[in-house]
């Protein structure tokens, strides 16, 4: 019965949406808007990557909204999986040891990872990549030292300070544009120096580092709730 | 070009169907790992490199690792 | 050839997320329902991207300050559904946050056992 | 002039900074939701004079719109905002004494997040923007409904989690749609563009995005989740998400309907909706014992209500159902807040536990006359002049269909009536043992506050009803909305 239904809710969606589809031709549509990004995304922002000067230029209003997403998930996570566990007796487990060229092969690739993920959102107004990457890369290698050296752990206050200190950032640069740099939340105050180099795009790198350390440690700290909750 | 794009969408939806008759949810999280996977070659091929890259490093391994977790504080098995 | 040429990112996208919604419909378990909210996501992402693709057209990068902006594809879309996979991350976390909670209390996933409060 | 961003970008700053605060003292992270929200309530009263005279459009980032996200701060979106950083404050201050339990610091972050969200659903200009802060609103409330981590709370926070997250799914695809057809985001832009498109095309994408807001709006019959998150979330929270959650969920359908798409045709099907999820909301509340979900029941009909008064859409229907979303905001949290401290004495939800509270908690059950009262429209209260407008307003329309659907309202209020004067009964004349105790101090002001803005609204409902008109026509008319944002 209950399937019955759902299949014929979905006939209906479908139906609905090759209907509509028909009008959105695929690879031809072209949005004036996105034209705009394209032709003055560099005059504008000074990031050479137009979808980095999207996200973090044009929309940056959305992309504060969406940290702060992650943030109330981590918070939600952590409150969630912290009621009821008080009246719980700690159970420590113990957990089998890594072997040698699994532990090994960790310390040696974590730094190296964590390398890599700061180029990621350091280099996000010229190359492919950013914040969001970035910080998911970064969380990744701490998956991987939790997985490989199993009794490792990071230290949950230096974790929670990044992540609010990185978020006051973006704020502080919203509210700073706001003060000085035209009037307006986000706007960029800093010289946009020259296109394609590190030290251009004014306070794009500022913000994308910001995102990239705050999305780090909340992943982490996710990561870190969740295998606690396990043991 | 368009054989290999339609081979891709065709092993992803298939993983995705397989995704509702998996007992072992193990697999069917693997299955998940698998479309999400494609979708980030889908999103290069679609001039979309961000995306790819976000999808890849969140949508195939973090997800997949968080799910696993999960897995190992309850049951692996559809009862 | 025509038809997959013009449709096959359409029928991937809306293909995975039809699937998404009848595994949360029809399936109890609540590890597989989250699978299927997280597979729908993907397609959600996938059809975005779609939409603002142009046949041939290029990354929305430019490699140096030369090159001119000829035929790119469109970058909003590409924004909305980094945004969009975040959120898709942030709530499968809270999601199975929550799972782990429920069975602790229950000790089953299973969402028709689960019946405390009536309807 | 103050710059209305401050509204959201405060509230966000002390969040992320409140692990700081933490640090320094624990006993002060209590206090920043109070003080972000008085400053947002101070800012809001302030911006009342200028945004009268003209709406505020703010370019974030200096982008002119359509190309950069803008916030529009009307009338309506101000209305809302200050009614969100009122009631935002008072459950603030009452949750200082009633979470006691649990991670307190995160609930009070949580608290104000969610509270932050909302702010930024109603005051900006751009679909994706809104679809991120209802996020920020969706999220937060699904971990609070979980809050006590109790078996209830956890098994309707999933519930609600599921549906939650299919309905902005279903919103995603909608937006989806809506770029790849005009090319923008921007909800002026989109409303300017529309008459250029066949109407048939534009079905889909608004019945995807109508579900999936109406998911969070609690719209028949998409509101299985409301009486599960409602009943079971702490009273501060069931406060807030009856007060505050679905009325934004419900601006943000009026705001798409009526300003983005404007399509008239579709107006009456809206009410039909309204009327049936008004009859089916209080039909439930009227068979519950649990008093908690008898009020969730009745906040489903409220919201049906309202939506029937939008949707009539002349100017009297809109200002009284903007009046009756004050009211609703205003009384339905008294309700809960008084319900929440009844509970917590008796220790039980059942109706019949409650007997004879008159004599033992005699403010917190006034509290609780005065909402119902004030709920079912009783004329010294706030509730009146909003239901005398909608249906006055209503029956001026002349339409036989109509006058139909009035005769339904007036039978929902009365079994309304019945079902809140059986509480009241319980109150007063019935006997129950038990000593007498009082309510906290911060609990006893919160809920005396909201006594004296239900009085003063029923007694001088011309200041607001003003204020309301104008936000009415910000609501309904869709040229001056364009030109405001697309000089």
């Amino acid at each position: 019965m209950r399937s019955v239904f759902s299949l014929i809710l979905l006939v209906v969606i479908g139906a609905g949406v090759v209907f509509t589809l028909s009008s959105i031709p695929f690879g031809s549509t072209s949005s004036d808007v996105g034209e705009y990004y394209i032709d003055s995304g560099r005059a504008d922002t000074g990031a050479t990557n137009i979808v980095t000067s999207v996200v973090v230029g044009y929309r940056a209003f959305d992309t504060l909204g969406e940290v702060t997403v992650l943030f109330v998930a981590a918070i939600g996570l952590g409150a969630i999986l912290a009621a009821g566990r008080e009246n719980e007796e700690k159970k420590k487990a113990e957990w089998e040891p890594a072997s040698l060229v699994l532990y090994t092969g960790c310390r040696f690739l974590f730094p190296l990872i964590l390398l890599f993920g700061a180029y990621v959102f350091i280099h996000g107004h010229l190359t492919p990549g950013g914040g969001f990457q970035g910080g998911a890369i970064i969380a990744s290698a701490f998956l991987m030292v939790y997985l490989g050296c199993r009794k490792k752990r990071i230290s949950k206050t230096w974790a929670r300070n990044t992540e609010s200190i990185s978020g006051l950032v973006f704020v502080v640069t919203g509210l700073t544009g706001l003060a000085v740099g035209g009037h307006y939340f986000l706007s960029n105050f800093l010289p946009e120096g020259t296109l394609n180099t590190l030290f251009s795009a004014g306070i794009i790198p500022i913000i994308y580092i910001a995102i990239g350390l705050k999305v780090g440690s909340e992943l982490t700290g996710v990561i870190d709730d969740l295998i606690e909750e396990s043991e | 070009m368009i054989i290999i794009v339609t081979l891709i969408v065709a092993i992803m939806l298939a993983a995705a169907i397989s995704v509702v008759f998996f007992k072992d949810l193990l697999s069917a999280v693997i299955a998940s790992c698998l479309v999400s996977l494609f979708a980030s070659i889908l999103f290069l091929f679609l001039q979309a490199p961000d995306v790819a890259m976000a999808e890849a490093s969140i949508g195939a391994a973090l997800i997949t690792a968080i799910f696993m977790i999960a897995l190992r504080r309850t049951r692996r098995y559809e009862e | 050839m025509s038809f997959l040429q013009n449709n096959i990112y359409y029928i991937g996208a809306f293909g995975l997320i039809l699937i998404g919604l009848l595994i949360v419909l029809v399936k109890h378990n609540l590890i597989k329902v989250i699978i299927g909210l997280s597979i729908m996501d993907t397609g959600i992402n996938l059809f975005l991207i779609a939409i603002g693709y142009l046949r041939n057209g290029t990354a929305p990068i430019f490699s140096s300050p030369e090159v001119e902006s000829v035929l790119m594809v469109d970058p909003v879309p590409q924004a909305l559904v980094l945004t969009a996979i975040v959120i898709g991350v942030a709530v499968l976390a809270l999601a199975l946050s929550l799972a782990i909670r429920l069975y602790k209390h229950f000790g089953t996933l299973d969402l028709r056992k689960i019946k405390e409060l009536k309807w | 002039m103050v710059n209305p961003v401050l509204l959201i970008a405060v509230p966000l700053g002390l969040a992320f900074m409140v692990p700081l605060i933490d640090s320094a003292s624990r006993k002060l992270t209590r206090f920043v939701p109070v003080a972000a929200l008085m400053f947002n309530l101070i800012l809001c009263i302030r911006l009342i004079p200028a945004v009268l005279e003209n709406p505020i459009v703010i370019n974030l980032g200096g982008f002119t719109p359509p190309f950069g996200i803008n916030l529009f701060v009307g009338p309506l979106g101000l209305l809302f905002a200050g009614l969100i950083s009122l009631a935002g404050l008072v459950v603030s201050i009452y949750s200082l004494s009633y979470i006691k339990n649990g991670p307190v610091v995160k609930y009070h972050m949580l608290y104000m997040l969610l509270l932050t969200g909302a702010t930024g659903v109603v005051l900006t200009g751009d679909l994706f923007n809104l679809f991120v802060f209802f996020e920020i609103l969706c999220i937060s409330s699904y971990a609070l409904v979980a809050y006590h981590g109790d078996r209830a709370g956890i098994e309707s926070s999933i519930k609600y989690l599921i549906q939650g997250t299919v309905g902005s799914g279903l919103l995603l695809i909608g937006i989806g749609f809506i770029y790849g057809i005009f090319g923008t985001l921007n909800m002026a832009d989109i409303a300017m563009k529309i008459a250029t498109v066949e109407q048939s095309t534009l079905f889909v994408p608004m019945i995807l995005m109508v579900a999936g807001l109406g998911v969070e709006s609690a719209i028949f019959p998409l509101n299985a989740w409301l009486p599960d998150a409602h009943s079971s979330a702490p009273s501060s929270i069931s406060a807030i998400l009856s007060g505050i959650a679905i009325e934004v969920g419900l601006y943000a359908v009026a705001r798409i309907v009526f300003t983005v798409f404007g399509i008239s045709d579709i107006y009456l099907f809206f009410a039909f909706l309204g009327i049936l999820t008004l009859l089916i909301g209080e039909m439930c509340a009227f068979a519950q014992s649990n008093i908690k979900r008898m009020l969730a029941y009745s906040s489903i009909g409220q919201i049906g209500l309202i939506l029937f008064a939008l949707a009539l859409a002349t100017n009297n229907t809109v200002t009284g159902g903007l009046f009756q979303l004050v009211n609703h905001t205003i009384s339905k949290g008294l309700l809960f807040l008084s319900a929440g401290y009844m509970i917590y004495r008796s220790g039980s939800m059942e109706i019949s536990s409650l007997n004879g509270m008159g004599k033992r908690m005699p403010l917190t059950s006034l509290a609780f006359t005065v909402g119902a009262f004030s709920l079912v429209g009783l004329p010294p209260f706030a509730g009146f002049p909003g239901k005398f407008l909608i249906v006055s307003g209503a029956l001026l329309k002349g339409q036989m269909v109509i006058n139909i659907l009035v005769g339904l309202v007036l039978l929902s209020t009365v079994i309304e009536g019945t079902y809140f004067f059986r509480v009241i009964q319980a109150l007063y004349f019935k006997d129950g043992n038990g000593e007498r105790k009082r309510a906290p101090a911060t609990a006893v002001t919160a809920m005396i506050t909201l006594m004296i803005l239900i009085v003063a609204l029923g007694v001088y409902p011309k200041f607001l009803a003003d204020f309301l008109s104008s936000a009415s026509s910000d609501l309904l008319d869709k040229m001056s909305y364009v030109g405001s944002v697309l000089k």
